[in-house]
């Protein structure tokens, strides 16, 4: 039987290992998951709350909304990947350290 | 008689008036304006004489005095009255200072006409000589220490100007610093002095401050620990050590004489020096209550001893007046110290008169032969009769021999100084002040007189050597180095004869001696003895002041007209008269002893040779003397230029060096450095030492290292992490 | 009769656009035009003293105009006895000044029309009333002196125009901070920003809260007022911009610099720091007279090591600045009389030293005198410039505080003022006096008397223009040293209000 | 139902404008045949159109405000305002970039395109009402933003700067969407309104979640204004940017962010909150360092471009202080500061802009000797640069005034006093500048190009505004002061 702690357990480890990944990999691709389990974990809040705590649509509405923007999202991010990707021949994000102080 | 602006004024304000005039348009006006300059001296002179007529044969009344003010500015606002009054104070003491300084003055213009003539600085020279006066005349007349201190600031500026009058010559320039620093050492204690007395009894005029100390206002008041009465009163005498050139402030007199010699004589006589001892004089009712007579007595006869001790050696012509001078003040000195005040103020007139002719006539030598070292000099008597003749007077006056007024004064101080020293029963070490001020008279007689024969007497050695025109104080070459006779002329000689006939004793005392009664004025026998006296402070207990303009309220009529008892003006500490009387007695004869021995002395070794001179016999001390003790160098080499100018230098570095550039420019360079030290660390460290290795450990270190780099985007989530975590953290306490 | 004021101010501004508007190429035109401008500025300000009351304390002249209804912020400009005296002094200089700065060849244009424009921000800050209106003067007149420093300046200017915008802006945006504090103590009433309004102490109960700590209100903004001010001054620890400033700076900017601009610092403490805060002055009274001994013997040592004239006389500014703030912290008739009156007379003295020496400059094209290598600068000026020689007495000998020139009535004052409470610095600040006297106659001596340098040979006397310009301030300095109660009389209801007040405490 | 919605429709008129712009715009930029054509059809269609918007925006200003459908967006003055800065600023930019060398001639309607977006998403940001409408209004703030700062495709700096600015956005997002998650499960809604109320009653685990989610909410915000710790990518997308872009992100998404900052504030911060404390204690210390931080970085810069960009998180810094007092008095300074602070900033990177395309690069060393060669405009730029240092009699002096005003006010002595050491550091930063235009001799004596007539017209006309409301603000301060918001 699942409860509402257990969700927001789930979207907790989510969020925390989207951050990892985020810090962690050095792949810019995979950056860009760590985003997507991030809003991911945010979606899974909205629905699991609106499923047990206020009991409006409200939740879901946001949940659906999220996911269409983080597809555009990460669509722009994509492109932009390629670009560098083009210019620098590498997606290793260490590489990009031209603007700095 | 009236005392009005209409009829005091005078004295004070035409030589400013000459100064004006010859101060701007001088250049235009005919002689450049010097007979104006002697015009308005003389205008003075015979106001001052009116005065002096009114004083001391008119009223011949010993607490008679002129006292009237007027408001220079009202800072009063509501309750609150804060004003300073200007005023002035004229008792027979100023009257015959008026005279004096007046009349010495009127001569030493009238000579200086002659003097200066063809001279480039003549014009120059006629503006400040004036101004010089005028500034003296308003110290006299002026009635409260503030005036006076602007007059003696005013002095010293004459002075500054005469000394540095030829401002080609950087020796002039040294000596003007120098004399005028070294007063205004003195000059800012007097100023000092004179607020303290200001702020506490409310007023700097002399009667008030006679009032006050009657009324006991200075009882228990003190200042940074010192009672007040002595530390006004120190203050004060600084002031006057300063202008009166006593040791140890006396280094700047010497070195005056780089200004012309009738401007040395002006300042040396009349106007500068005397200033000093007159403030002293009218302070002495200050210095008592402040218990510092025994102080000044001490520094005088330091300077009065010391000085003719250099004096010696000298063999420049001026530079033995000069020092003779500062001698004859210790004496003046020593006369405020001992007690006797009126004796004191006595020499001090007399010394105006013999010195001004003394300096005066070593003009006129220097003026016909151009040169004024002795050596070179010699057998100038029968060129120069009749400076020969004023100015063995004068010696005569100086040495102390008797009939001369120098006796007179000189031998009552010493007198006193006698009683003072050995009798009175105070502080036995005091007797250092009689024995060196007798020592001081014998050296005195010896090298006045040594002067006058290396100069008067024996062969003249003038054609031994080629013009030294360029070491002439006054500078100017177009006169010929011919002697040629001297003859009587109102304008060089005349002034000397004039002043030497003053040289008689028989004018200020009451006898040719000066002891004993010989009634020459008749009932105004001792004249001067009775008409001067110290103040008596309660006399000036709530005495009416009077503004400008008002007729005199103190009808002269009800003062007692003074007597001359035998025993009167011996104001000594006990007036113990038998005592002082036959201290007195003794130290006539001894002063006379003395005196003919230094002049015999002076005599085998100058005019016999049967004595080799001084110079020879100790040559070490001789070079001591030379050097005038080392004070020039102690001042400028070591206390100036080391430790003054260093301290300067130091703290000028520091205040660019040190503190603006750390304190000030520091915080925007702590920005630039906070700035250039990130940038260093990854530019540097991170990229240097963050080199990808192997291994977990190296693996870790990265990974530590390029979190902090800058311009990595995952150091920026770290940080956005790590930071969202303490806000977390901190707004969850 | 109230317009006269609004004339002074407004005048100089209305000058400086016609400049703009005049072609470059028409240099003589702008000379005159500016000429024309601060002389009529100069007679009207003289119409001023004329008109003036000097038996009350109030301010006179005024005028009110709303301006920021919602902060109560007016228009709001009139003098007292204190200020009657800075207008003159401002007039006059900014009159001088452009009869000296006719040999300005560089971009004349703009740097007749800024002049004009520092003159007319001088003219605010001593006319304002309002706070507002005051500190928008106090910081618009860095703009004009930023520029005239750093394009018309010496070869380290811009170094020197930084310096000095920073070092003022930091001490006035404290300033700023006490003065919108001041806003709300006062509970934001109508008379809010009015300075008069604020003035008898009514600070002194209030608390505040900086930091965590509680603070007394009126000793807290007492000190963020006195950092403004003394920056100003200024006083020693905050002294260093001016000598940077003086010496870069064109000779007239720092005739303004040294006689007007340092004026607005203790002009500050009269008009602002003590009357607001009479307690917290008081209180610290020992204090600010302790800096200003430090300036006072401080300044006059270091104007003593000073190689560069220029430099000399700044420093030499601060120590008489030091005379002022003794003055002020006596806090009494005579002292702070004393002070005003020292604020008028450097203001005219100092001037002609730094005229002097830019007539100098002029001729010589450096300031040293000892030149780096140790060879002499200058040497026997007083053989071939006897004019300039006897210009150059005048103002030395007023500045070191001869009797009989103005200097030594305000500086004689300023010692009975604080003798009174403070007697250990009186005494150790105559000294101040003897090292004042040395420096100056030192530099004298070294610079006039001797053999005449070779250098020196081809130098001309002052002309015509020299003299005349040099004219009035000899006038000020001579007449108002024998007779000062022209200017005493002016000042002393207004500073005998202050020092009423101050007695209170 | 539907006729309720089109009868809120009226109230929406500048949005619904911007959104027919910036489609027709789409369509105009397909037609163009030549690729190196100028757009300036383009552009002078979209400067008219967005006038249009600026009028409609004028006539709203009146209105009364009230919520549209159903609560999702507020119109009230307040944002209204913020939208108006808006609009000029995007005009402006819009206007530069149509002179400006810095962005590839095909790209120039782009520009305006993505531009219009931009402006969509921060106004809908600005009156958005609920935690949707926020969210969306970011996202489209964000989205359009991440292209604009990688015009410049062929460069490597430029984007990578796109590049930091996803995934630096992608994260900030996320993390703020997780924030407002939990905020929905403890208020049960996302509409501002029912938090506001459910706020004061808050307590116990309830209330340490919001505090911890509120926080995290904050940071969706916070990067958008680039305050600190969220600054970090605003310099190298500013410096990777080209120049009317960056001015482009110095004022429409601040402004945005700003305005939602406020209303997000006055959400949680209705009287009776047990946030208030924490709150304003997070956004003292907040506004201080971002105050220090950049300031203190923007001393070392050499580029022009970038010393401007660390500046701007400066103002941020004293903008967020009209935040903490809470009151209507703060949104007015806030408003007026925004108000000056665009126009400041447009000229600003005007200058530079034409600077830096006559040289290739903005360094200081390209301001040297300015006043020799455009008297004019070197004095406009110092007067901007003295009035961004808050020197009177310049405009930015009362905005600094006023926000000391309001903080003082409320008694943050500490805080006023930060603030004042910044304004002086920031002074030195901008004086270097204006001494390297006026001290320092030209090397040329060549005009400057971007200067044509009509571009210095532009600039004196946004001169204007820095100088009179320096010397005239009470009309401006009033208008800003009748800028209420409008919550429930």
């Amino acid at each position: 039987m699942m409860s509402l702690v257990s969700y927001l357990i789930i979207s907790l480890i989510l969020f925390i290992v989207g951050l990892v990944v985020m810090i962690a990999r050095k792949n810019i691709i995979a950056i860009l998951l760590g985003i997507e389990l991030i809003l991911n974990a945010a979606a899974l809040n909205f629905v699991a709350y609106s499923r047990y705590v206020t009991n409006n649509l409200d939740g879901h509405v946001f949940s659906l909304f999220i996911i269409v923007i983080a597809a555009a999202e990460s669509a722009i991010g994509l492109a932009i990947v390629i670009r560098f990707f083009q210019i620098k021949e590498t997606i290793h994000v260490d590489e990009a350290t031209q603007l700095r102080n | 008689m009236e005392y009005t602006v209409g009829n005091i004024a005078p004295i004070f304000l035409s030589p400013v008036i000459a100064f004006v005039i010859n101060a701007f348009f001088g250049r235009k006006l005919p002689r450049q304006g010097d007979w104006l300059a002697t015009l308005s001296i003389f205008i003075s002179f015979i106001f001052s004489a009116r005065i002096f007529g009114d004083f001391v044969f008119g009223t011949f009344a010993t607490d008679f005095f002129i006292h009237k003010t007027f408001t220079w500015f009202d800072l009063s606002h509501g309750a609150n009255i804060w004003k300073v009054d200007m005023g002035i104070y004229i008792d027979n003491m100023a009257a015959i200072m008026l005279l004096m300084v007046s009349g010495v003055a009127f001569l030493i213009h009238l000579f200086s006409t002659w003097y200066m003539d063809h001279d480039e600085k003549h014009g120059r020279f006629f503006v400040f000589l004036p101004l010089f006066t005028s500034a003296m005349l308003g110290l006299v007349l002026s009635d409260n220490l503030f005036s006076l201190f602007i007059f003696w600031e005013i002095m010293g500026f004459c002075s500054y100007s005469l000394i540095g009058i030829y401002n080609k010559k950087e020796a002039a320039g040294d000596a003007s610093l120098k004399a005028f620093m070294t007063t205004r050492v003195g000059d800012v204690f007097l100023l000092l002095g004179m607020v303290a007395i200001w702020m506490v009894i409310g007023s700097v005029a002399y009667v008030d401050i006679y009032a006050a100390i009657a009324e006991g206002k200075f009882a228990g008041q003190t200042v940074i620990g010192i009672s007040l009465a002595t530390f006004a009163g120190l203050c004060i005498f600084l002031g006057g050590m300063g202008k009166s050139a006593q040791f140890p402030l006396h280094v700047w007199l010497p070195d005056a004489m780089m200004g012309p010699t009738p401007g040395s004589a002006l300042i040396h006589a009349a106007t500068m020096v005397a200033a000093g001892v007159y403030l002293s004089l009218r302070m002495y009712p200050l210095m008592v209550l402040g218990d510092l007579t025994w102080f000044i007595a001490v520094i005088g006869a330091i300077t009065a001893f010391g000085a003719a001790t250099i004096a010696l050696v000298q063999t420049d012509i001026k530079a033995v007046l000069a020092f003779s001078t500062i001698s004859q003040l210790g004496y003046m000195m020593i006369g405020v110290g001992v007690g006797s005040y009126n004796a004191a103020f006595m020499h001090l007139i007399t010394h105006a008169i013999f010195k001004a002719c003394l300096f005066l006539s070593a003009g006129s030598v220097i003026h016909s032969v151009h040169e004024q070292e002795m050596p070179k000099l010699g057998g100038l008597r029968k060129y120069l009769p009749y400076t020969h003749f004023a100015m063995m007077c004068c010696t005569l006056a100086i040495a102390g021999i008797p009939f001369f007024s120098g006796f007179v004064s000189k031998d009552r101080i010493l007198g006193d100084a006698l009683y003072f020293g050995f009798i009175a029963g105070q502080n036995p070490l005091l007797a250092i002040v009689p024995i060196l001020g007798f020592a001081g008279a014998g050296l005195t007689a010896f090298y006045m007189f040594r002067m006058m024969f290396l100069t008067f007497y024996g062969e003249n050695r003038m054609g031994h050597h080629d013009s030294h025109g360029d070491e002439h104080a006054h500078g100017d070459h177009h006169h010929g180095h011919d002697i040629h006779h001297e003859h009587l002329d109102a304008r060089s000689n005349v002034p000397l004869l004039i002043l030497s006939v003053f040289t008689l004793g028989v004018w200020f005392a009451g006898s040719l001696t000066g002891q004993g009664i010989v009634k020459v004025f008749g009932e105004k026998t001792e004249w001067f003895k009775i008409l001067v006296e110290a103040p008596k402070v309660e006399r000036f207990v709530k005495h009416p002041r009077e503004a400008f303009g008002s007729t005199d309220s103190r009808v002269k009529a009800e003062l007692p007209k003074a007597k001359y008892d035998h025993q009167s003006g011996y104001a000594g500490p006990n007036p113990d008269d038998h005592k002082i009387h036959s201290a007195h007695v003794v130290g006539a004869w001894m002063s006379i002893v003395i005196a003919f021995l230094g002049v015999f002395i002076a005599f085998l070794m100058y005019i016999k040779k049967s004595i080799k001179p001084l110079a020879s016999m100790f040559p070490g001390y001789t070079e001591t003397l030379k050097n005038k003790y080392y004070f020039d160098n102690l001042y400028v080499d070591v206390i100036i230029k080391k430790g003054l100018l260093g301290l300067n230098r130091f703290l000028s570095w520091f205040d660019m060096g040190i503190f603006d550039r750390f304190a000030v420019d520091g915080w925007a360079a702590v920005n630039r450095v906070l700035f250039k030290a990130s940038k260093w660390f990854d530019n540097v460290v991170v990229d240097a030492i963050g080199v990808d290795g192997t291994g977990v450990a190296v693996n870790l270190f990265n990974l530590v290292l390029r979190i902090v780099q800058s311009g990595k985007i995952q150091f920026y989530f770290i940080m956005l992490i790590v930071v969202l975590a303490s806000y977390i953290w901190t707004v969850n306490i | 009769m109230n317009g006269i004021l609004n004339w002074i101010l407004w005048l100089p501004i209305i000058g400086m656009v016609g400049i703009i508007l005049t072609p470059k190429a028409k240099e003589n035109v702008i000379r005159m035009m500016t000429l024309v401008t601060t002389s009529i500025t100069l007679i009207l300000s003289i119409l001023l003293y004329l008109k003036f009351d000097t038996s009350t304390a109030d301010m006179q002249f005024v005028t009110k105009l709303p301006w920021i209804s919602q902060f109560h912020i007016n228009y709001f400009i009139g003098i007292d006895g204190i200020t009657m005296l800075m207008t003159f002094l401002n007039a006059l200089l900014f009159f001088i000044c452009t009869l000296s700065s006719w040999t300005v060849t560089k971009n004349i244009k703009a740097y007749f029309a800024l002049l004009l424009m520092l003159q007319s921000t001088v003219f605010g800050v001593f006319f304002s009333l309002d706070f507002f209106l005051f500190y928008v003067y106090w910081e618009v007149m860095l703009l004009p002196m930023f520029f005239l420093i750093g394009i018309w300046g010496g070869e380290n200017r811009e170094y020197a125009a930084i310096k000095f915008f920073l070092y003022t802006f930091f001490g006035s945006i404290f300033m700023l901070v006490g003065i919108i504090a001041l806003y709300y103590a006062s509970g934001k009433g109508v008379d809010s920003f009015n300075i008069l309004a604020h003035q008898g102490g009514k600070f002194t109960e209030l608390q505040v809260n900086v930091f965590g700590k509680s603070f007394s209100f009126e000793h807290l903004f007492f000190w963020f007022m006195f950092l403004g001010f003394a920056i100003k001054v200024p006083v020693f620890p905050f002294h260093t911009w001016l000598p940077h400033a003086h010496v870069q700076a064109p000779t007239a900017v720092s005739v303004i610099l040294a006689g007007v601009l340092l004026k607005m610092g203790t002009y500050g403490f009269l008009r602002i720091a003590f009357p607001i805060f009479p307690q917290a002055a008081v209180e610290y009274s020992t204090i600010i007279a302790v800096l200003g001994l430090i300036s006072v013997i401080y300044g006059a040592f270091c104007a003593m090591a000073q190689d560069d004239v220029k430099k000399l006389i700044a420093y030499s500014s601060v120590s008489h600045m030091g005379f002022v703030m003794l003055g002020l912290s006596a806090m009494t008739t005579q002292g702070m009389n004393g002070a005003v009156l020292q604020m008028f007379n450097h203001g005219t003295s100092t001037a002609m030293m730094f005229l002097l020496i830019g007539i100098l400059y002029e001729r010589s094209h450096h300031r040293w005198i000892v030149k780096p290598d140790g060879s002499k600068g200058y040497g026997g000026l007083s053989t071939k410039l006897p004019k300039y020689t006897t210009v150059f007495i005048i103002g030395m000998f007023a500045s070191l505080g001869l009797p009989g020139l103005s200097g030594f009535i305000s500086e004689a004052l300023i010692f009975l003022g604080i003798y009174e409470k403070f007697t250990t610095i009186t005494v150790i600040a105559v000294v101040g006096l003897l090292i004042g006297a040395a420096y100056l106659l030192w530099m004298f001596k070294r610079m006039f008397f001797g053999e005449v340098n070779p250098e020196t040979e081809d130098y001309e006397d002052m002309n015509a223009r020299e003299v005349f310009y040099m004219i009035p301030l000899c006038i000020c300095v001579i007449v108002f040293g024998i007779f000062p109660s022209p200017l005493l009389n002016v000042m002393k209801a207004s500073v005998g209000q202050l020092v009423d007040l101050l007695s209170k405490y | 139902m539907i006729d309720q919605l089109f009868g809120f429709l009226g109230y929406y008129i500048p949005e619904v404008i911007c959104i027919v712009l910036m489609t027709t715009l789409l369509v105009a930029e397909s037609s163009v045949k030549d690729e190196h054509a100028p757009r300036t059809k383009i552009h002078v269609y979209t400067q008219i159109v967005l006038g249009i918007v600026l009028i409609s925006l004028f006539q709203n200003l009146g209105e009364k405000p009230l919520h549209i459908f159903h609560n999702a967006v507020t119109i009230d003055p307040f944002s209204t305002l913020m939208k108006i800065i808006m609009v000029v600023g995007t005009m402006g930019t819009v206007f530069l970039s149509h002179s400006s060398k810095d962005i590839y001639t095909n790209l120039k309607s782009e520009f305006s395109i993505m531009a219009v977006g931009v402006l969509i998403g921060g106004m809908l940001l600005a009156s958005a009402n609920n935690m949707l409408t926020f969210y969306l209004g970011l996202e489209t703030l964000s989205i359009l933003s991440y292209v604009m700062s990688s015009f410049k495709r062929d460069e490597s700096t430029s984007t990578e700067a796109g590049m930091k600015y996803v995934l630096y956005g992608g994260l900030s997002a996320g993390v703020s969407l997780f924030g407002i998650s939990h905020l929905y499960g403890v208020f049960g809604s996302i509409q501002f309104g029912e938090i506001a109320r459910q706020v004061p009653g808050l307590e116990g685990i309830n209330l340490a979640i919001v505090l911890v989610s509120s926080v995290l909410f904050f940071v969706g915000v916070g990067y958008k204004i680039s305050v600190f710790p969220f600054h970090m990518w605003t310099p190298d997308v500013y410096q990777g940017a080209p120049i009317p872009v960056t001015s482009f992100f110095a004022i429409v998404p601040k402004m945005a962010g700003l305005a939602t900052l406020v209303r997000v504030s006055f959400v949680f911060l209705s009287e009776g909150s047990p946030l208030t404390v924490s709150w304003v204690g997070l956004i003292l210390v907040i506004a201080a360092m971002t105050m220090t931080v950049g300031n203190v970085t923007a001393i070392g810069q050499t580029s022009v471009k970038r010393m401007l960009a660390f500046s701007s998180i400066g103002h941020v810094g004293m903008m967020i202080l009209g935040i903490v007092v809470m009151n209507e008095s703060g949104v007015q300074a806030i408003l007026f500061y925004g108000i000056v602070y665009m126009f400041m900033t447009l000229i600003a990177f005007y200058i530079t802009s034409h600077l830096s395309d006559m040289y290739g690069t903005d360094s200081y060393d390209v301001f040297r000797g300015l006043v020799y060669k455009h008297p004019l405009m070197a004095i406009i730029m110092a007067s901007v640069l003295f009035s961004l240092a808050g020197i009177p009699p310049f405009s930015g002096f009362v905005a600094k005034f006023n926000m000391f005003a309001v903080v003082i006010e409320k008694k943050h002595y500490g805080i006023a006093i930060v603030a004042a050491f910044n304004s002086v550091i920031a002074l030195y930063y901008y004086m270097k500048l204006a001494k390297t235009m006026i001290f320092g001799q030209a090397d040329g004596e060549e005009k400057v190009l971007g200067f044509t007539p009509l571009n210095q017209a532009v600039i004196i006309a946004l001169f204007i505004p820095v100088l009179f409301l320096g010397v005239f603000w009470d009309s401006a301060m009033a208008l800003a002061g009748n800028a209420s918001l409008f919550i429930k």
